[in-house]
């Protein structure tokens, strides 16, 4: 979450003068720091994808669903963390309220209604497990090979920090580029998205209407108790029955057993 | 600016020797001071994209394989950040710019749509056969 | 802060990292200490609704150290955990609740430019992070392995997650005056006299206000609308099985987000670190005279916004010892039914106002016409043009002291 | 897809199949007043069904009463509604004193009418405040306690206890009020009555309140009458019924000369409903507002009545007459007398067999009818409207279990 | 229509059901035969005029003198007495029955008498008559839902019985 101040501090690291630093703290204990210049940066990259392959895997590893929701919002957030630092704050926070707060609490409602005793932890047979390891390996393998093989992407990044995209970002959605065009890429080609804009807007709109029709209560071949029970339930007209006999204002005489006789 | 020179590994007939992949310096001296590149994110992206794919073979649980799904598309999610960003562009290197943040944010928007679509289809399934345990869903069969 | 460890002669990433630090513990003094004084207030408040006393003689005058005292009894009392619960989730959910609150803080501005990060999505960050709190809340109840307790967490998610559409909804009428999510320069916006408000802005957005101020005590669980612990059924809701520190820390997280959510609101509708008289610019002071100067505004700046802050909260408390709870399915009809479509309607008619009358109803209240959006200078037909690169970085920096945007 | 799931006899429920729960409320939970245990058959948040567990407090008061001489079984009378345990006294009173055929005096009958009232103000605070703090609001609990306070100091000083008095007795009073009891007695109604106004602004007529209540736990008239209902739950329904009018003639004549109106909606309107607030539009006769309501204009109804007794027992020169003695011979025969205690009638029944010793002594409680009907009101409610409905029948747990 | 003509109507309406009546009593009472207690209690609320649409209260009247000194000098045979006083809201009458049964039924010690459940007439019987089941000793024919109301369900016993003794302990409580 605190990827952005990183930036500010990588930014300004090569602006020191190491020398000014060291004739005020003469003492040994600045000599002993072994590292020329942290960069912030890389640290918190590194804390971050850590914590989000690691709890990806833990997704795998867990048998009990409801810790592997749990790692998964864990993981999601480390990504949030990772698209912060990658300059991309605006999707790291739509991450954070989208995917974080809307989709992964959806799951998680849909874990606690299924999450019945017997269904809440179903382990794998250790054979599919070794099966499934031995797939992902290579599978890793196979794409790591393909990511080392270009060679632009080997270099390291050239900090420069990028501009806010908030705005550029939501104008772009209204079909106007505001953006520079980052250096070398093809002068003219920048295009608006107001059409696919458009369609995310009216396709969510229908899965979420089919979503709520599909899990809707259905109806019923025997009624419930409760719906048969509560529409016959006798409820009285509002207006009181007037009593035969209205009392008048003072306490007339008592009741009278209905076998000594003589009226009210 | 340090830089540093990237051994070539790639062996003549284009396919690498995969017992080599550990030994690519990713970070030449100290990884708390060289700066963060592309090749970060992707690794993070692979990573990610893997676990979404082994989470959706292994788990039985309905639910699971949807987690699985959530996983994949983050992975992807990545790397298009990645490539769309400025900080992490080698020299010269062209990026996708503002495109690629976008290609992104749909993908976050349809995912939360996609999400909502499964679970109806799954607490369906739960409802109709009262468990989730994917294996059971053999109704169709012929 | 920084600035001033680098003139010591620490190196730049050394001192930059203490900077971080220091102002990351200041945050979380200010949850801790307004924890503190709300517990406080809050015994006192509804004592005094209810004609009684409340603390008066722990730590001497006002029993002013009650909440002390009760820090110290959680701290004292056991931790207990039903064994039928699940080990790791029933210990990390008060901190996942701890944690998603306190993150929401990173983003607040406490005067002009006295914030832990300036994000430029600050708004849409804080309004993110208050929605994980639920995350910390689910994991409770269901960890707690009892019905009462599942009960009262799938409410409170239910509510806390259906609250969030119309709170995102108010919250967007502020932004789109300001033409910018960074709350710095929402507030900035809203300098001078009280008028200059957002609440003031036009009628649309007063009632957004109240509409924010119901969705927020709605999303903080407080006052009529907290069936999370709904006493009277689910006895105490998720945090039943919760006792000693664990506990302390759900409360932590309710009166850290209270302030947070009434925070909010002052720096949106009610001008943040600008009082209702701009006495710093009638007395001559502003940024840029010297430092002691500068320093003062924002210790000014920072006494409006607490004060703004604790009566939302004060509001809040009142608000709790006067209503009774409405039902659970009342609280959802309030949501979709009142606040959401009220929120849309206002929203539409704040955009129509800034449309149709930017310069505001008073041809006195002079508005710069070409309001400067994030750099972008209205260009010819309307088209917004990039400004040249010099220019954007110099307009902002205008303002902002050190960030190099 | 679809035809498979229609046809295929297995499936019944087609709903997001939540099992149904089995929910325990009680004994010791903080809203049902006293140790009820409810159990709630619910389907996700509606309740299905509601079986109330009584009997934690039974302490078979009947049978010590075979034991002991009807002035020594006072003190048990007190430990029935402890909220109103002169009601109760005065009701055992009167149903020996009927057995017995015996007249008290006018002072004693005065006297009895101020204290009877004066509890019956205090009950219904106590239920006012509680039913607040069922639907989860603080404040009214001690606003109604504040001034429940005041009652119990003037009852302190009549007869030395605050919650079981032993006051009423059979034969009168045990003492007579002390000397300027009267006019503290008065100046506490005075400072009272407006502050009825507050507790309707504070509750009756709150938004959330009426949106808790109106329309909640209709109980018709026929039910109420069916389940022998009684007191304010029977007045919320509409049943004109006030046993200090229509009951027997040695109770009704207690009240003789009181100008008094029975506090129930006749042909559609409250009596002098021009002070109270007007019925919000979504109440319907026989919901908990208008339960809640009913008792609300009983307090001031109650209120009216204690300054009649006090002057009409200022006016009584004779001194106030001794009680009966502890080991009076009681005539063979039975006598059955029910009075209209805050909660509701409390009936007493006594058999004398020719000695000191009563053959057989008999209970009917109020609160043990009015609970009966919860598992009709509850049927289809949502789990917060439980405490709300149970709470507007204002049951008392003592009464109940006996 | 009041006082005796009272009488005769109900001896009308239900022929043979009247067994004796007492109207010179404190709260005059008319015994009816136990077989035909729910067909008087039918007619008294829907077709009697006045209409008894409330019941009051169900009592269990155990007439049986354990001390045999005492019991020498007693008039009446030991037998179990119910008492049922009914009240009807439209004309603000009350009315007693009263209903004489064996204290076991068959005089075998543990049977309990049998009695037909009122239940159906009034809904508030439901409870009265369980709680006279559980401290009296009664069985309801006919009562939809007979267990112990007050005392715990596996209670030993009937408390309100003259010649119940107190059970030394239940379940590891010490009774005295």
């Amino acid at each position: 979450m605190t990827g952005m101040l990183a930036m500010d501090i990588s930014s300004l690291t090569d602006t020191v003068v190491p020398a000014l630093a060291t004739n005020f703290f003469p003492t040994p204990m600045l000599a002993a720091l072994p590292l020329a210049a942290v960069n912030w940066h890389s640290v918190l990259f590194l804390l971050f994808a850590g914590l989000a392959c690691g709890f990806a895997v833990g997704v795998v590893a867990a048998d009990n669903v409801v810790r592997m929701a749990l790692y998964l919002v864990f993981s999601l957030g480390a990504t949030a963390g990772l698209f912060f630092l990658a300059g991309a704050e605006f999707i790291g926070a739509m991450q954070l309220m989208i995917y974080v707060g809307g989709t992964l609490v959806l799951l998680v409602f849909g874990v606690m209604l299924t999450a019945q005793a017997p269904l809440v932890s179903i382990k794998p047979s250790s054979s599919d497990r070794t099966l499934a390891a031995v797939a992902g390996a290579s599978l890793l393998a196979l794409l790591l090979t393909a990511a080392f093989s270009v060679d632009a992407w080997m270099a390291p990044g050239t900090e420069v920090v990028p501009a806010p995209s908030a705005t550029p970002l939501g104008m772009a959605l209204i079909g106007v580029r505001v953006d520079t065009p980052p250096p070398g890429s093809p002068a003219g080609g920048r295009v608006g998205y107001m059409l696919p804009f458009e369609i995310v807007s009216v396709h969510l709109l229908v899965v979420l209407v089919g979503a709520a029709y599909l899990a809707r209560a259905k109806r019923r071949k025997t009624p419930r108790a409760i719906d048969a029970v509560a529409s016959a339930m006798p409820v009285e007209p509002v207006t009181a029955a007037p009593v035969a006999a209205a009392a008048p204002g003072r306490t007339a005489g008592g009741a009278k057993s209905a076998l000594v006789g003589g009226g009210r | 600016m340090m830089d540093f020179a990237v051994a070539p590994f790639m062996l003549p007939s284009g396919l690498p020797m995969p017992g080599c992949l550990a030994t690519v310096p990713l970070f030449a001296a100290n990884p708390f001071t060289e700066p963060v590149g592309v090749i970060h994110y992707l690794i993070v992206g692979a990573v990610l994209f893997t676990a979404g794919i082994a989470c959706m073979t292994l788990k039985r649980n309905a639910l699971g394989i949807l987690m699985g799904i959530e996983l994949v598309l983050n992975g992807a999610n990545i790397n298009f950040v990645a490539f769309s960003s400025s900080y992490l562009r080698a020299e010269g290197a062209p990026t996708l710019g503002l495109d690629g943040q976008v290609v992104a944010l749909f993908v976050i928007l349809l995912a939360a749509a996609e999400a909502a679509v499964a679970l109806a289809i799954t607490l369906n399934f739960y409802n109709n056969h009262a468990t989730v345990d994917v294996d059971r869903a053999d109704d169709l069969k012929g | 802060m920084a600035d001033f460890l680098i003139g010591l002669g620490l190196p730049g990433w050394l001192a930059w990292s203490i900077a971080a630090l220091v102002s990351a513990v200041l945050l979380l003094n200010v949850i801790a200490g307004g924890a503190l004084v709300f517990i406080w207030a809050e015994r006192k408040i509804a004592a005094r609704i209810q004609d009684r006393l409340g603390p008066t003689r722990t730590g001497g005058r006002f029993g002013w150290l009650q909440s002390l005292a009760d820090g110290i009894k959680l701290l004292a009392k056991e931790d207990l955990m039903p064994e039928g619960a699940d080990g790791l989730l029933f210990r990390l959910a008060p901190y996942v609740s701890f944690c998603a609150s306190f993150c929401a803080f990173i983003a607040l501005p406490f005067a002009f430019d006295v914030v832990g990060q300036r994000l430029n999505v600050g708004v849409f960050f804080v309004v993110a992070v208050l929605g994980l709190e639920v995350f910390g809340v689910i994991l409770a109840g269901y960890a707690s392995a009892s019905k009462w307790s599942l009960f009262g967490a799938m409410r409170e998610a239910a509510q806390v997650v259906s609250y969030e559409v119309p709170l995102g909804m108010c919250v967007v009428v502020p932004v789109m005056l300001a033409g910018t999510m960074d709350l710095v320069t929402i507030g900035e916006k809203q300098a001078g006299w009280m008028s200059n408000w957002y609440l003031f802005h036009d009628p649309f957005t007063f009632v957004i206000f109240w509409v924010y101020v119901t969705c927020a005590v709605a999303s903080v669980n407080r006052a009529p609308f907290d069936l999370a612990e709904a006493e009277s059924e689910l006895v105490a809701g998720f945090h039943t099985e919760y006792s000693g520190l664990r506990w302390s820390f759900f409360f932590m997280a309710e009166y850290g987000s209270m302030f947070l959510v009434s925070a909010l609101a002052a720096v949106l509708f009610l001008g943040g670190w600008n009082g209702p008289v701009p006495v710093a610019q009638l007395v001559g002071l502003s940024e840029g005279t010297g430092d002691s100067a500068a320093y003062f505004v924002r210790l000014l700046g920072l006494a409006n916004l607490i004060t703004k802050a604790t009566l939302g909260v004060l509001l809040m408390m009142w608000i709790r010892w006067t209503l009774p709870r409405l039902r659970i399915d009342q609280v959802m009809t309030t949501c979709l039914k009142y606040c959401t479509p009220i929120a849309a309607v206002m929203f539409a008619g704040a955009m129509f106002w800034q449309l149709l009358l930017p310069g505001g109803l008073l041809p006195g209240w002079s508005r710069p016409a070409g309001e400067i959006r994030e750099g972008w200078l209205e260009g010819p037909g309307g088209l917004p043009t990039p400004l040249p690169a010099a220019a954007a970085s110099s307009e902002s920096s205008g303002l902002a002291t050190r960030s190099p945007r | 897809m679809s035809n498979l799931i229609d046809d295929d006899p297995r499936i019944i429920e087609f709903d997001v199949r939540t099992d149904e729960m089995l929910v325990n409320m009680g004994p010791q939970h903080p809203s049902t007043h006293g140790v009820l245990r409810l159990v709630l058959r619910t389907d996700g948040e509606i309740v299905s069904e509601t079986e109330p567990h009584i009997g934690y407090l039974h302490r078979c008061a009947e049978k010590i009463g075979e034991n002991v001489s009807p002035r020594q079984w006072i003190p048990y009378t007190d430990r029935l509604d402890y909220l109103a345990a002169m009601n109760m006294n005065l009701g055992w009173a009167l149903t020996v004193e009927k057995l017995m055929r015996h007249e008290v005096g006018e002072k004693a009958r005065h006297l009895r009418v101020l204290i009877a009232e004066l509890n019956r103000v205090a009950s219904h605070l106590v239920g006012m405040g509680a039913y607040g703090l069922d639907l989860g609001t603080f404040s009214p609990f001690l606003y109604a306690f504040r001034e429940r306070e005041k009652i119990l100091d003037l009852f302190e000083e009549a007869c030395g206890a605050r919650l079981t008095y032993s006051y009423l007795t059979v034969g009168g009073a045990t003492a007579d009020l002390p000397p300027g009891w009267l006019q503290k007695c008065e100046a506490f109604l005075d400072q009272f009555e407006p502050i009825i106004k507050e507790y309707h602004a504070l509750l009756t007529t709150n938004a959330i309140f009426v949106k808790r209540t109106a329309g909640i736990g209709v109980l018709s008239r026929d039910m109420a009458i069916d389940y022998g209902c009684s007191g304010p739950v029977l007045r919320g329904s509409g049943v004109d019924q006030d046993m200090r009018r229509d009951g027997e003639s040695i109770y009704t004549g207690m009240y003789d000369g009181y100008a008094f109106e029975v506090a129930v909606q006749k042909d559609g309107r409250y009596p002098r409903d021009h002070t109270y607030p007007s019925v919000p539009k979504e109440a319907v006769l026989g919901d908990c507002w208008h339960r809640f309501f009913v008792r609300m204009l009983e307090v001031v109804q109650s209120m009216d009545l204690i300054r009649q007794a006090i002057d009409r027992y200022a006016a009584c020169r004779e001194p106030l007459g001794e009680p009966l003695k502890l080991a009076e011979k009681l005539p063979v025969g039975d006598a059955y007398l029910e009075t209209e205690a805050p909660k509701g009638q409390m009936g007493f029944y006594i058999i004398g067999n020719g000695t000191s010793i009563p053959w057989r002594v008999r209970a009917r409680s109020s609160s043990f009818s009015n609970l009966s009907v919860t598992h009709e009101l509850c049927r289809g409610c949502l789990i917060a409207d439980v405490p709300a409905i149970v709470g507007s029948l204002d049951i008392v747990m003592g009464e109940i279990d006996r | 229509m009041r006082g005796p003509g009272f009488l005769e109507s109900i001896e009308a309406a239900c022929p043979g059901a009247v067994v004796g009546s007492q109207l010179e009593a404190i709260d005059p009472w008319i015994e009816i035969a136990p077989a035909r207690i729910a067909d008087v209690c039918q007619w008294l609320k829907t077709a009697g005029e006045p209409r008894f649409d409330a019941l009051q209260c169900i009592t269990a009247v155990d007439w049986f003198e354990p001390d045999p000194k005492k019991a020498a000098k007693v008039t009446w045979q030991p037998h179990l007495e119910m008492v049922y006083h009914l009240w009807s809201t439209p004309a603000r009458a009350s009315l007693v029955l009263k209903v004489k049964l064996p204290r076991w039924s068959g005089d075998v010690a543990g049977h309990l008498p049998e009695l037909p459940s009122v239940t159906g007439v009034w809904r508030t019987a439901d409870w009265h008559e369980r709680e006279v089941y559980d401290l009296s000793g009664v069985m309801f024919t006919g009562h939809p839902d007979l267990r112990r109301i007050l005392c715990p369900e596996d209670w030993v016993g009937y408390p309100l019985r003259k010649d119940y003794e107190m059970p030394l302990d239940y379940h590891g409580i010490r009774g005295r």
